[in-house]
């Protein structure tokens, strides 16, 4: 077993540093909102969770195109690495937000458009891990995996604006929206950067997942290959 | 002006969640690679007193 | 003798993610012999027979049917392949004469309802054409899947364990089909288990082990103990301890 | 592309006529159609006032479980018999055989829906047909669900878990068709204007471009080896 790359060391440090950043910021820098109260701090890591959960479908579709093309195992275990983060943290984004509409918006669930999309994005990557559970031959199962997170992550802006012409009443904070609205808060510049320090320091936190994920998938097969050799 | 309402619990709450959900991925995916490089290791003993028994 | 040379392969290997079935395989046909590829399970026949179909790609190695490379040029390669493996691959709720006339388009053959009617007189089954697939015995489905092979008058016939479930008259009636193709000049490369029905039909035998072509043999240079010893011999010499028993 | 469309006729013929000879696929989509409705209606309490509001939602429901038992079906029968590797065989192009087998199961579809139309009307006596902007919804969903399904229908036969796999793949990824469908549907009987309607239309028109030209351009690396 390779020891771990220095690359991957520095990335680990700089994720930790820059995380430690940002929560310090959520709690000790940004100013608590005068409406919702203390509560909208959720705001920042909620959001966050929700763009590592993008980016993680997101890399799992260029992973899948990428294993039709190359057929290289190595991209397989990226789009498996990318959808169990993506699955994780849009879980985070999932509760946290319910959370969030409780005292805010009276109700822990709500049938918004993002809400809901995240939930169905949620339940078909869930189908994903089933799929590939039920396919013995790792050529075929990596081939399957490729294509149903392709066909999956297409259908998700679909979805998305097929719940959207229902009306919304998530707020929408970036680029202003709608003032009425319950629950959207324009925000202050400590705001602004807290929750761009956020944004990046997830960023960190999902490149380095990804990476640890991708070499316990390398572990995982080096050690098959090491039974099949074995047992021959 | 206003009070802001008073909704520290869930704030923390949702913190819970957050740290707690990445917690657990982490847990498992140290968990995970524990197992490996321990069935690893077996293995490569294996492979060693394989090759001894091999030699003569 | 170089042009008359109908299926390459070199240095083939196929995996399956970790496993690796075939390594480095060669094989090489010449137009009109009868090939028996022989082996225990496991060796990798069906693996092969699946990549020379064109049904599985190989993971490294050329092979090249008929002067086209698998699998670039795989749809000129199916064009010339007629295939039976151990499934029909046949419909059973359509009638004989629709299977065929079916597998007919889409191999785009011409004047199709009077090769429908030749192919189905040389498997015997003229009578039974407008039955359903469903109500035939499994000889009789197996003929029929002979006759769809080779519908299009394939160059190449390959066959996976055709014998599979037979009992000996639709054996022998197989085997009748068979001879009549491989007599008009056709190719054949055949898996199978019995090796006392091959050793009449085969020109060479070809022993599969561990993923490779261990021992090749033409029948008039067999040795006078018979294919089974020389199989046996095959297989001990390709694996030094002797595990693999017949 | 004469050769393609010569394949893709062949399959779509051989897949109806092996269906009008054994008409399970169609009995069978169609029995637990009719019962659906039966249990929505006594689920629902179905009075007048209610089937106005869900006379559309309980009909895609209908089609949508009716369909994937068909889908299922469908692809079953060239997996258990090797009849897929028969096709794969074949010197045509492969995505003349998922056309072949999408044409196939939209008409399946179709026919299923032209019977429960009908039948629906009588028993809630009310005339479906009066609108025939709904004609082209069913057109338009179905043709969407069927893209989609018969990919994933081809995926699904091949794992493990087969029987149990395509519904939890396949919905999913179909909610929009369903939504839109739905929307589209209930808006031609609640007689709504069209710029209402039209959205709806234009959501279900783009699905189905989008997820047949994807469907075209993977379902080769779904089938090959």
């Amino acid at each position: 077993m390779k020891s771990q790359p220095r690359l991957l060391i520095g990335l680990d440090v700089v994720t930790v540093l820059v995380m430690a950043v940002a929560t310090y910021m959520v709690f000790g820098y940004a100013p608590i909102e005068r409406v919702m109260g203390a509560v909208q701090k959720v705001f920042y890591f909620h959001v966050a969770a929700g763009w590592v959960g993008m980016l993680g479908f997101l890399a799992a579709v260029v992973a899948g195109v990428a294993y039709l093309v190359s057929r290289k195992p190595v991209w397989d275990l990226v789009g498996l690495g990318a959808i169990e983060i993506g699955l994780t943290f849009m879980l985070i984004n999932i509760i946290t937000g319910s959370i969030w509409a409780r005292p805010i918006w009276n109700t822990w669930w709500t049938w918004d458009p993002r809400l809901t999309t995240a939930t169905i994005m949620e339940l078909l990557y869930a189908a994903y891990l089933m799929l590939r559970q039920g396919i013995e031959d790792p050529e075929r199962r990596a081939r399957f995996g490729a294509v149903y997170a392709i066909i999956g992550f297409i259908s998700v802006p679909l979805t998305f604006f097929s719940i959207r012409i229902y009306r919304t009443i998530h707020p929408v904070v970036i680029g202003g929206g709608d003032p009425t609205v319950s629950g959207s808060f324009s925000m202050t510049p400590a705001m602004g950067a807290t929750f761009a320090v956020s944004l990046v320091a997830f960023s960190f936190l999902f490149a380095s997942l990804l990476w640890h994920r991708i070499r316990l998938g390398q572990l995982g097969a080096r050690v098959e290959q090491m039974k099949l050799k074995l047992t021959e | 002006m206003d009070t802001p309402a008073n909704t520290v619990a869930y704030m923390i709450a949702g913190y819970a969640v957050i740290f707690g959900v990445m917690l657990i991925y982490i847990v498992s995916l140290v968990v995970r690679h524990r197992n490996l490089r321990q069935e690893e290791q077996l293995l490569e003993e294996l492979q060693k007193e394989e090759k001894k028994a091999g030699k003569p | 003798m170089q042009d008359s040379t109908l299926i390459e392969v070199s240095r083939l290997l196929k995996r399956f993610g970790p496993k690796v079935v075939l390594r480095g395989l060669d094989f090489h046909v010449r137009q009109g012999e009868f090939v028996a590829l022989l082996g225990p399970n496991g060796a990798g026949k069906t693996t092969f027979l699946r990549i020379l179909a064109s049904l599985s790609a190989p993971s490294a190695g050329r092979v090249s049917v008929a002067g086209c490379d698998l699998p670039r040029q795989a749809t000129a390669v199916r064009q010339k392949l007629g295939v039976v493996s151990h499934l029909p691959l046949l419909y059973g709720d359509l009638t004989a004469e629709e299977n065929l006339r079916f597998y007919g388009r889409m191999y785009g053959v011409d004047a199709l309802e009077k090769r429908v009617g030749e192919v189905l007189t040389l498997v015997g089954l003229t009578s039974r054409r407008r039955d359903l697939v469903r109500t035939f015995s499994r000889g009789m489905q197996q003929r029929l899947a002979i006759g769809r092979a080779i519908l299009h008058d394939p160059e190449v016939l390959l066959l996976d364990e055709p014998h599979t479930g037979l009992d000996q008259d639709a054996c022998e009636m197989l085997d009748e089909v068979l001879m009549q193709v491989a007599a008009r000049g056709r190719t054949v490369v055949m898996t199978s288990h019995d090796l006392a029905r091959v050793e009449e039909m085969a020109s060479r035998f070809d022993v599969l082990s561990r993923g490779r072509i261990c021992s090749s043999v033409r029948r008039d240079a067999l040795p006078p103990d018979g294919l089974l010893a020389f199989y046996r011999r095959a297989l001990a010499e390709a694996t030094p301890p002797v595990e693999e028993a017949l | 592309m004469r050769g393609f469309l010569r394949a893709l006729g062949a399959v779509v013929w051989k897949d109806l006529a092996a269906e009008l000879r054994s008409r399970e696929l169609l009995s069978s989509m169609l029995v637990f159609a009719l019962l659906v409705i039966f249990i929505f209606n006594f689920a629902l309490e179905l009075d007048a006032v209610a089937r106005a509001n869900v006379t559309s939602g309980v009909l895609w429901v209908t089609f949508v479980f009716a369909g994937t038992l068909g889908l299922n079906r469908s692809l079953a029968v060239e997996k258990d018999r090797g009849c897929l590797d028969g096709l794969l065989l074949a010197p045509v192009d492969r995505t003349a055989i998922y056309f072949g087998k999408a044409i196939a199961n939209l008409v399946f579809m179709l026919v299923v829906a032209a019977i429960v139309l009908p039948v629906y009307s009588i028993l809630y006596n009310v005339n479906l047909f009066a609108q025939g902007g709904l004609l082209w919804v069913i057109f338009l969903g179905a043709e969407g669900y069927t893209a989609v399904g018969t990919l994933l229908a081809a995926m699904a036969v091949q794992a493990r878990t087969r029987d149990i796999l395509l519904p939890i793949l396949l919905f999913p990824v179909v909610i929009p068709v369903l939504v839109a469908a739905v929307k589209a549907s209930s808006g031609y009987l609640q007689r709504l204007p069209m710029e209402e309607i039209l959205p709806w239309l234009q959501l279900l028109l783009a699905y189905d471009v989008i997820f047949t030209s994807i469907a075209f351009m993977v379902f080769e690396s779904v089938v090959e080896e």
